[in-house]
């Protein structure tokens, strides 16, 4: 059911993640007052193919490391992935 | 310490151009260190690594490892280029360049660099086994093979 | 590891070359470290720093701490060359590069051969400070200026 | 007084140790048996410019340190010099 006030965001999806899923941005529908915990159980209620990295994916707001705790807004970047493996 | 080199590239990374940006007659020491593409790991055969980034974030994150190192060391200049695409054996992946005055502040900064790179900044490798198969390294996540070789009947 | 370069010079270290030499699939980190002429030492300025050598001694030094450093870590490659004569502000008077399996050995072993090579190495450097004096450094003698200024009457 | 059996070893000088001398190599009367320690009181002695250093001073025998214990014969390959200072 669709509530006023309810967000859509584009979520930039990278390595496994990206292929668990298949493509990338995804778009993901928040509830009003979604933070990152909500964003989580929503990506992973939309895309189960991303469950063997569940407990893993980190989440960046506006280029850095969120927790789950901080609220989200429609206009941020935002994007999710596995733990890093550069260098 | 002047605004320290941070750089993305699909170019193989010329250390030699970097470690002439951080050379200074006021630092003592210079230390480079290369990560390169190893052919074995735990038995296995590598033939390449893809490297992918999150760009933005990458080079935000890479920037601010620059200016925490520099608060806590007295960096004369520091550089810090990571390789991205299909590198094969041998080619380097990540190039890190620090000066300093004495030569433990750039043991120590160099050290903590690239440990700390490793850890934060949004770049992902893929194995390209010998076998076949391809797998992303993620850390602490569990067996992550997504193309297990095609076996004949 | 194949045999270890080990070289003393009169010209400008090429530690491109240097590097090159030490790279290998086999190798996931080459740790370079560039020893420069840094122009202040506890606010004295430098204008120039000339080097001498016993030079089979430490030939044979360099090499025996090559040698060492491969007992004691993994090492692909190692390299040390050490520049002679009078180097300019800025220049290089010692290069050491490995490549090894791990970054971390890398770094141990870097280190290691720096700070071995400074305490064993028959090596020493004679400062030409800025107020016309020069100055054997000879760690752990006293004072050892040997051109006080010529002073005005 | 010259003793049959005496020997003359030269001695290498480098760095602040050749220019307090003035010169190098120098050539040094040994007596028989000498070890490390009798070359560093033979020196000490012939000259004295060398005290800054006296008790810094290094020897090298076939290009490898020497403690004072270490015999000496005259076709070996000898040197003296400060600690030193390269890197």
């Amino acid at each position: 059911m669709k509530v006023p006030g309810d967000m859509k965001v584009s979520v930039q999806l990278f390595a496994r993640a990206r292929d668990l899923v298949g493509t990338s941005p995804v778009e993901v529908e928040l509830p009003q007052n979604a933070n990152v915990g909500s964003l989580r159980r929503a990506l992973a209620a939309q895309f189960p193919a991303l469950a063997p990295l569940g407990p893993h994916l980190l989440v960046a707001v506006g280029q850095d490391y969120a927790r789950d705790q901080q609220p989200l807004s429609p206009d941020q970047e935002i994007a999710c992935f596995p733990p890093v493996s550069g260098g | 310490m002047a605004d320290p080199h941070i750089e993305l590239t699909h170019q193989p990374i010329d250390y030699q151009a970097l470690t002439e940006r951080v050379r200074s007659p006021q630092a003592g020491a210079v230390l480079l260190f290369l990560g390169t593409v190893r052919e074995f790991t735990s038995g296995r055969q590598t033939l390449r690594l893809e490297y992918e980034a999150y760009p933005p974030m990458a080079l935000s994150k890479m920037r601010e490892l620059a200016e925490q190192a520099a608060q806590r060391w007295p960096l004369t200049e520091v550089a810090i280029v990571h390789r991205l695409g299909l590198l094969d054996l041998g080619e380097i992946s990540v190039a890190i360049a620090v000066s300093t005055p004495h030569r433990d502040q750039g043991f120590e900064a160099g050290r903590w660099l690239i440990d700390t790179l490793k850890e934060v900044v949004p770049v992902w490798k893929q194995e390209n086994w010998s076998d076949g198969t391809q797998e992303w390294v993620h850390p602490g996540t569990s067996d992550t093979a997504t193309s297990p070789p095609a076996l004949g009947p």
